[in-house]
């Protein structure tokens, strides 16, 4: 087996763009949100600065071993899931690491950084970690069904489960896109975006104002900064799944930026407008409004 | 050879010399009796040794020179030569065991256990129908004396009420034969055949009356209330003898009219036997007096042996075989029984957990149950496999369905029995110490082995006892009082050894099969050096176990197959009845194996088509409409093993109840059982529509509803070991689904999680067994915390719950990866939706099973907790290896077996090339994706230590509390009700339907049991009209066939 | 005072306990010791670099996080900030529920004596470097609450306070002129407070438990 | 409220009604006669509901003033029940069986004035003031300014005015 050496470079520099972008757009999207309560909301450099800041903060305690583990493995979730995806279609140079797994290797590696971070808030010992992490799991058993279910019909449409294969099906017009090929996957795979954005209606699981703030309750400092790194790569990361699934994937990067900004707008859109649904209430939301559109998304294709 | 006709004279002799004797020499009478029974014993057994080597043929004894029908003549043959060693030596036996009564009574009682002797071995020898009536007369005269042995009141009574039915039936066999004479002119028995009695004028009504007054004899049911008194009150020595002896006699009496009789009365004779089986069986349900319940099962076992009689047309040449294998394998287990029960004092069931700390009687316990249920190596399994073979060979259906029915009652209230006897509180009363008795039933249990061994050598299926795994099982028996390490030694080379042996016989499919139960149960073997002392009991239980899935794995015939998988039932429910507070789910555990052994005999049964020989691979040749009932049957058989949904509710018990090591063992490994079942199943039948409905796809819904269940059941566990047990539910799910996928990939899965599930189960049990030992619980919300303080145990379990997770980059994901490969191929595509939500939902319980064990705070009394014991840990470490190394190089494993697989399913292999497996869908590199994870996870680990690295190490109160400080760690542990809102949203689900739909199945039994139960008033004219109702309906049933 | 009054008793749970362990030996269980850390707060010296530390301060004024714990009257005052019409989260403020990711309290007016033994937790809990702003004249010299017998009346006295906002209650404007006045401190790395709760800590802690009398948590809080 | 007055006196012996407003009046009873007056108020006369308990130091008279409002819901009506206890030593009959309220009033009473409830649950543990060792502060002999100076560190140069004084200064300096 040769390896080229090159392809790290390359997937540096897809991190890099990557990460930066994510910062840029959480705080644009910040800002966005708070245009809608009529405040300017913060400078989008805002990220940057709380990055430094809590790099710089001089203190810091750990609870233990996996407590000391749990933002490393929350950010190698994340960056390891962008570079199992390939992020521009046709390219050789931003397509990363993908040739180590498929479709479904990205879907699974999506769990790596909850599970690690679960068990890092777990050893802090703090009942709120572990309050949020039921309530998050809890979601996600849910969340997560119309999703794979949308990936199912897809990849049974597109008789292949290669991200890129089913981003080259997709080519040729906007017409040739799942959106448009399957509109009922789509939407079933949408549904769930909602509820793995960690926006409103499905944010109980940080609930800032009754388990402050969930699994990340004991995290500072540079397990913070780890952690917010990766609040900045892992939306894209799976936006970037969505896209090439559904939205006929990006052949370079404007259309990257464009495409991802206006995948990650839809949950923040829906989240300025509704309030926080319970876990209950959010896990019969998903089996009654979004695992019907899966399943007929299945049984039609 | 010397006449068979000193038999009935030495008896009589003795009994008249003993008469003679003055009353002051007991002794002497005593030694008289015994010696003219043990010259009794002796002609039998010269007769049988003479008769079954071939050195002699049956002989006609003529008593008055000539020939019948001018004078009595007796016959021994075979089948009169063991009937008659049986009676007499029962009737040795039970004289010495009844030494001190014997004594006591003085020779009166020898004289009457003479001639009960003697008239039951005239019943067996005498071809002349007026002889029969005389020596029915003796027996019954005899009968009613031995009965007021007993030093109970209620004896007499019983006595009483056995002598009105007696006389019933006498008035009805002597009519009977008068008006047989008149028709015939002949009381011989042969002459009557040849004559053909019934087409005779009042040929009929001469015969119905002998006939049921013979059957009557052997106190069917339900009109049986005398006998049952009897069982209950009478000295046991003697209730062995009437079980044993009498009994038998009177069999073989129906037996001899019956050629009288012809085919016309065959069914009839079935019909009684069956309803006499399955309707005592299910009364004994309801018994909690030792003696009646005996009796009850005496009922039982005799109404099979009529059924069996009643097919003798279909049986041939193997008929003494059969009816011989149930009859004697009945009579000595029976004998046994009652001679164990004169040890106890008390009468309840309960009461017999005096015995616990009397190893040779518990074997000897055991070994009775498994005589009667007719369980591997003895007789009554041999003979019910051929029996089962030539009803279905026939086409007699119902027949199989309400024997196996009635056999599983019976196994169901007789472990219960022993469940009870083994794990209840122990009686204070002692065992009685006599070491006669004991010799005697011990003497019973030798003879049960050596019938073992008998019929094993005449069956043509071959000898279980000549099977080396299972000898090396028994060895163990014998190795009992050395010390754990040695004999767990032994196991473990042992075990490795066979593998070792048998490497090159095995396929891929066999070999991976073989590597998990083998070598995989001596890597949980190395777990049992932590135990001290002897352990007795466990190596011989986990050998049979070991021993039948060894067997099973190799077997190639219907017949090996169905012994292993009784074997390693067998073993294993010993193996579980082991656990603390394990009674009742032992129970639910064996009765649900049973019923689906039983459910695989009937299959293969079915499928064989009367050739007791079936091969295997004659299954893929069974055809239309049979195919899919096999199927069903071996298919739902198969199924109470691997516990899908319906037949799940014995395994959460059962593997949490069991100890440290068994719980692995009985998880990892014998679940896995029923999956290899699957596999042969579906290898050779293929799939099979049911009026129009796929039969695969029906187990695409099990497998995946017993996944969804298993899963969400499990995330609301308290308990972490019943945790685990539920998630093997949904594990087996998965696993089934693949199977159920009939395509290549969805194999490929079932196997992948064959051998993960092992390891990681396996492990999981291990280190959760190892933190239960430390802590003194299972429940976790006791725990938390205990990572530092055992940080090994940590380890193993965050392992394996990232590999059962599906976790990229440890193994799990390799079963995920193929399963959607499969999954895109399947042409049925609604269950899926099951198995996508119970994906996530195994998160809700790993994360809870490592949260609350290892994170969180540490409770006060568990501050010194120490690392669990080094053999405990020292197997979880070499699984942590295994799956390490299986995540990195899963083509070890699945390369051949993938091949292998491609001879049933061509499409859809893998493509194994460099480091990168391929599907026709996708790809997968696992050392890609390791070394990738690894290095993102090195990188952002060293850059975390370089910017973090003077962090504070604080202690478990020091979290951010709201200002507060935290109270207690009981109060800050997050632990208990874990996933409250989940249960709030779909807690409906885990309502326990099916587990009260067997407590109603249970329900309705015993009701059924409780309320027939009162037609036995204890009333001697109830019992003399029912004997008479009995009669008449049987007469009107008849008449109107 | 006179310091003849008895010291009230130990809380139960603080007690040392004798318990079993399962394996059957009896061990005794000192709360304190057992689940705290006693570790002393150190100094905690600036990036060794000057151009590091001064991009770090400047990423610190940027970025204050306040903790959201309102410990008077004047948290009514603070909601105000995050409303339309002052919008702190332009300067780059915001409120974070947990101490441990905050750098700035608010101490927002009257304090009292029970609520001082949770602003102490809370303050302690913060990680280096952490900025204290007193929000009214109770703050400074008790205000109206000057005689009273469970209100401090000299914040500085218990922890080291960067700034105070006079006025009772001070507008929200004024709020906004501290928070830019603390950002001037932090800029100009004057605001060392939490070094010099270190440097300190004898007088600190003898102040706080000359009012605290049951002092019932470890000497510092991690 | 004259007649409720009326009919009580006849069977207790009761100090003057003070009358407050029409739905609002107080009496005065022994100590020991309060237990029955207040249960003969609640069983007969419809005072279901305790609405409080409260203290008054009267320091000069050397006794403690227990209040007891009691209200009938019924009648829309208040009646204050007022018992006078000597302050030393402060201690009083619990209720806490006819009100479980009560309980909590008592334990107030106990921190913040020193009267004793012998029986009354929790009545000896700190109810708001964590580890209070002095005097209790609603004593009137206890001085808070005092206190406060010697305990909590007053900030030098901080001077109090009379409000009236200084708005007038402040506002009106011209008039001064």
């Amino acid at each position: 087996m040769s390896f080229e050496w090159i392809k790290i470079p390359y997937a540096l520099l897809t991190l890099f763009i990557v990460a930066n972008y994510g910062f840029l757009l959480t705080a644009v999207m910040a800002k966005i949100a708070a245009r809608v309560g009529r405040r300017h909301g913060i400078p989008v450099w805002q990220n940057y600065v709380d990055l430094i800041k809590n790099y710089g903060l001089r203190s810091s305690i750990t609870h233990g071993v996996m407590f000391y583990l749990g933002p490393v493995f929350r950010l190698t979730g994340g960056v390891g899931l962008l570079m199992f995806v390939p992020t521009i279609y046709g390219t050789e140079m931003f397509s990363n690491m993908s040739f180590a797994g498929d479709l479904i290797l990205a879907l699974y590696f999506v769990f790596f950084g909850s599970l690690g971070m679960a068990l890092g808030a777990g050893e802090s010992g703090h009942p709120h970690s572990a309050i949020g992490v039921t309530r998050g799991l809890s979601q996600v058993t849910a969340a997560e069904l119309p999703f794979a279910l949308a990936v199912y019909a897809v990849a049974v449409q597109y008789q292949t489960l290669s991200v890129t294969e089913i981003v080259a099906a997709q080519q040729g017009g906007i017409l040739h896109w799942t959106l448009f090929s399957n509109p009922l996957a789509v939407a079933a795979a949408m549904l769930s975006f909602l509820g793995t954005m960690m926006r409103p209606p499905f944010d109980v699981v940080l609930a800032p104002q009754e388990i402050p703030i969930g699994p990340p309750t004991e995290y500072h400092s540079s397990y913070l900064a780890l952690m917010q790194t990766n609040r900045a790569i892992f939306p894209i990361a799976k936006i970037v799944i969505y896209m090439n699934l559904f939205f006929g994937g990006a052949a370079s990067w404007p259309v990257f930026f464009l495409k991802v900004f206006l995948i990650y707008l839809v949950s923040v859109i829906v989240g300025v407008v509704f309030p926080r649904f319970r876990v209950e209430q959010s896990i019969r939301w998903f089996l009654i409004w979004a695992v019907p559109l899966g399943i007929a998304a299945i049984l039609m294709v | 050879m010397v006449s068979a006709i000193y038999i009935l004279a030495v008896g009589l002799g003795a009994a008249f010399l003993i008469g003679l004797l003055r009353d002051e020499w007991r002794a002497g009478a005593y030694g008289v009796s015994l010696a003219a029974l043990a010259l009794m014993s002796l002609i039998s057994a010269g007769w049988v040794w003479v008769l079954a080597t071939g050195d002699g043929s049956a002989v006609d004894i003529m008593t008055a020179g000539t020939l019948p029908p001018y004078a009595i003549n007796l016959r021994m043959g075979l089948a009169e030569a063991v009937l008659t060693l049986l009676i007499n030596l029962t009737g040795l036996l039970s004289a010495v065991y009844l030494r001190d009564t014997l004594f006591k009574q003085g020779r009166r009682a020898l004289a009457t256990l003479l001639v009960f002797t003697m008239a039951a071995c005239g019943i067996v020898l005498t071809r002349d129908l007026f002889n029969l009536f005389v020596f029915f007369e003796l027996v019954a005269i005899a009968t009613g004396g031995l009965v007021l042995l007993s030093r109970d009141q209620r004896a007499l009574a019983a006595g009483f009420k056995y002598l009105v039915a007696s006389q019933v039936i006498t008035v009805l066999l002597l009519v009977g034969i008068i008006f047989a004479y008149h028709a015939t002119g002949t009381l011989n028995i042969d002459g009557m055949a040849e004559l053909s009695a019934l087409v005779l004028q009042g040929g009929a009504l001469a015969f119905f009356l002998m006939f049921i007054a013979i059957v009557l004899d052997l106190k069917p049911f339900p009109a049986n209330g005398w006998a049952l008194d009897i069982y209950e009150s009478a000295h046991p020595a003697f209730s062995a003898m009437l079980s044993a002896a009498s009994a038998s006699a009177a069999l073989f009496a129906a037996d001899k009219l019956l050629l009288i009789g012809g085919s016309t009365w065959l069914p009839v004779a079935t019909g009684i036997g069956l309803f006499g089986f399955v309707g005592a069986n299910l009364f004994a349900l309801a018994q909690t007096n030792d003696r009646r319940l005996l009796g009850y099962s005496s009922v039982a076992q005799v109404g099979l042996i009529l059924a069996v009689l009643g097919q003798r047309d279909l049986l041939g040449d193997r008929y003494l075989f059969i009816a011989g294998g149930i009859l004697l394998a009945h009579a000595l287990a029976k004998a046994g029984l009652f001679w164990l029960s004169g040890l106890i004092e008390g009468r309840k069931l309960t009461a017999w957990s005096a015995l616990q700390g009397h190893p040779i009687l518990i074997f000897a316990f055991a070994s009775f149950i498994a005589l009667l249920v007719g369980l591997p190596p003895f007789p009554g399994f041999y003979a019910k496999w051929e029996l089962v073979i030539a009803l279905a060979g026939q086409g007699r259906l119902a027949l199989i369905g309400l024997i196996l029915f009635g056999a599983l009652l019976e196994a169901g209230y007789l472990f219960r029995w022993f469940g009870q006897a083994l794990k209840r509180e122990r009686s204070l009363e002692p065992v009685a110490a006599s070491s006669f008795k004991r010799a005697v039933i011990l003497s019973a249990v030798a003879a049960g082995w050596g019938l073992g061994f008998i019929w094993g050598a005449l069956s043509p299926n071959g000898n279980l006892l000549l099977a080396l795994p299972l000898l090396f099982a028994l060895a163990f028996l014998a190795l009992e009082p050395l010390s754990v390490r040695i004999k767990n030694s032994v196991a473990i080379v042992g075990m490795v050894a066979w593998f070792l042996l048998t490497l090159p016989s095995y396929d891929p499919l066999q070999l991976i099969f073989a590597a998990v139960m083998l070598l995989g149960g001596a890597l949980i073997l190395l777990a049992s050096y932590q135990t001290q002392g002897q352990r007795i009991g466990f190596y011989p239980s986990a050998m049979l176990m070991y021993a039948g899935l060894a067997m099973l794995i190799v077997a190639e015939d219907a017949f090996s197959f169905f012994a292993a998988w009784e074997s390693l039932t067998i073993g294993s429910y010993f193996l579980i009845l082991r656990g603390q507070r394990s009674e009742p789910h032992a129970l639910s555990y064996m009765i649900f194996s049973l019923g689906g052994a039983f459910l695989i005999l009937a299959g293969f049964a079915l499928a064989a088509g009367g050739d007791p020989l079936f091969a295997l691979a004659g299954l893929a040749e069974v055809a239309a409409p049979i195919a899919p009932w096999v199927f069903l049957l071996l298919a739902i058989g198969f199924m109470t093993k691997t516990a899908a949904v319906g037949l799940h509710i014995w395994l959460p018990g059962a593997h949490a109840e069991a100890e440290t090591d068994v719980s692995p063992m009985v998880s990892g490994i014998l679940l896995k059982a029923g999956l290899f079942g699957l596999f042969v199943l579906l290898m050779a039948m293929g799939s099979q529509q049911l009026y129009g409905v796929e039969l695969t796809h029906l187990l695409l819904w099990i497998g995946a509803l017993s996944a969804l269940i298993g899963n969400l059941m499990a995330a609301f566990q308290e308990d972490a070991k019943r945790l685990l047990a539920y998630s093997s539910i949904g594990q087996m799910g998965y696993a089934l689904f693949g199977l159920a996928m009939m395509n290549h990939l969805g194999w490929l899965m079932a196997l992948m999680f064959v051998i993960n599930h092992f390891i990681y189960k396996s492990m999981l049990f291990l280190s959760v067994g190892g933190v239960a030992k430390r802590t003194g619980t299972r429940d976790m919300y006791r725990m938390g915390g205990l990572i530092t303080l055992m940080p090994l145990s940590f380890i193993a379990v965050l392992i394996g719950i990232i590999a059962m997770s599906g976790v990229p980059p440890l193994s799990g994901f390799g079963g995920r990866w193929i399963f959607y490969n499969a999954i895109l191929t399947a042409e049925y595509r609604l269950p899926m939706i099951l198995i996508f939500i119970s994906g996530p939902i195994a998160f809700l319980y790993l994360f809870r099973l490592i949260h609350t064990i290892f994170l969180g705070q540490l409770k006060d009394e568990h501050r010194r907790v120490k690392e669990a014991p080094f053999w405990l840990v020292l197997p979880q470490m070499i699984f942590v290896a295994f799956l390490l190394v299986f995540a990195l190089v899963p083509g070890l494993a699945l390369r051949r077996v993938d091949a292998y697989i491609s001879q049933f399913h061509p499409s859809g292999a893998l493509g194994w090339e460099g480091l990168t497996i391929t599907s026709d869908f996708g790809y997968w590199s696992p050392i890609s994706i390791m070394i990738v994870v690894g290095v993102i996870f090195a990188s952002l680990f060293a850059w975390l230590v370089f910017v973090n690295r003077k962090a504070q190490k604080v202690k478990q109160f020091n979290i951010v509390f709201a200002g507060e400080r935290p109270f207690r760690p009981e109060t800050t542990h997050f632990a208990w009700n874990f996933f409250a809102p989940y249960r709030k949203a779909l807690g409906f689900m885990t309502e326990p339907l099916v587990e009260r739909f067997w407590a109603a199945v249970v329900d309705l039994l015993h009701a059924c049991a409780e309320l027939f139960r009162r037609l036995y008033t204890g009333n001697g004219q109830t019992y003399a009209i029912q004997l008479l109702a009995f009669v008449v309906v049987v007469y009107l049933l008849r008449t109107g066939l | 005072m006179k310091d003849d009054f008895p010291t009230p008793p130990v809380r139960d749970e603080l007690k040392k306990r004798v318990v079993e362990t399962p394996d059957g030996q009896t061990i005794e269980i000192d709360p304190l010791r057992d689940y705290y850390c006693q570790s002393a707060p150190t100094v905690m010296p600036a990036a060794y670099s000057k151009i590091v530390e001064g991009l770090f301060n400047w990423a610190r004024a940027e970025s204050l996080w306040i903790l959201g714990f309102g410990t008077g009257c004047g948290a009514i005052e603070m909601r105000p900030l995050m409303t339309p019409r002052f919008d702190a989260y332009r300067y780059g403020i915001q409120w974070r529920p947990t101490p441990r990711q905050s750098n700035l309290f608010v101490i927002s007016g009257y304090l009292s004596v029970k609520t001082l033994k949770r602003v102490i937790r809370s303050y302690e809990q913060m990680p280096n470097p952490k900025y204290v702003v007193g929000l009214g004249s109770c703050t400074i010299n008790g205000g109206m609450y000057f005689d009273s017998y469970n209100t401090i009346t000299r914040l500085d006295q218990y922890l080291p306070v960067d700034v105070y906002i006079a006025g009772c209650m001070p507008r929200p404007e004024a709020l906004l002129a501290g928070f830019e006045e603390l950002k001037r401190i932090i800029r100009a790395g004057k605001a060392e407070g939490a070094n010099q709760y270190a440097e300190q800590f004898d007088w600190y802690k003898a102040n706080q438990k000359r009012v605290i009398h049951d002092w019932d948590m470890p000497d510092y809080n991690w | 409220m004259r007649d409720l007055y009326d009919r009580l006196k006849t069977a207790f012996p009761l100090g003057e009604l003070t009358e407050q407003r029409p739905d609002l009046a107080f009496v005065t009873v022994a100590k020991e006669q309060l237990r029955s007056l207040l249960l003969h108020l609640r069983d007969q006369e419809g005072f279901t509901h305790l609405v409080l308990l409260t203290a008054v130091d009267w320091l000069e008279e050397g006794n403690f003033q227990l209040t007891y409002l009691m209200n009938n819901r019924l009648a829309c009506r208040d009646l204050g029940v007022r018992v006078m206890l000597p302050r030393d030593p402060a201690s009083m009959d619990s209720i806490h069986d006819l009100w479980p309220t009560a309980a909590t009033y008592q334990r107030e009473l106990r921190e913040m004035f020193g009267i004793d409830f012998p029986g009354s649950p929790r009545v000896d543990e700190d109810f708001i003031l964590e580890g209070w060792i002095r005097t209790p502060p609603y004593r009137r002999d206890f001085d808070t300014l005092k206190f406060s100076d010697e305990v909590f560190a007053p900030r030098p140069g901080r001077a109090s005015s009379d409000p009236t004084e200084f708005m007038k200064q402040q506002l009106y300096p011209d008039k001064t």
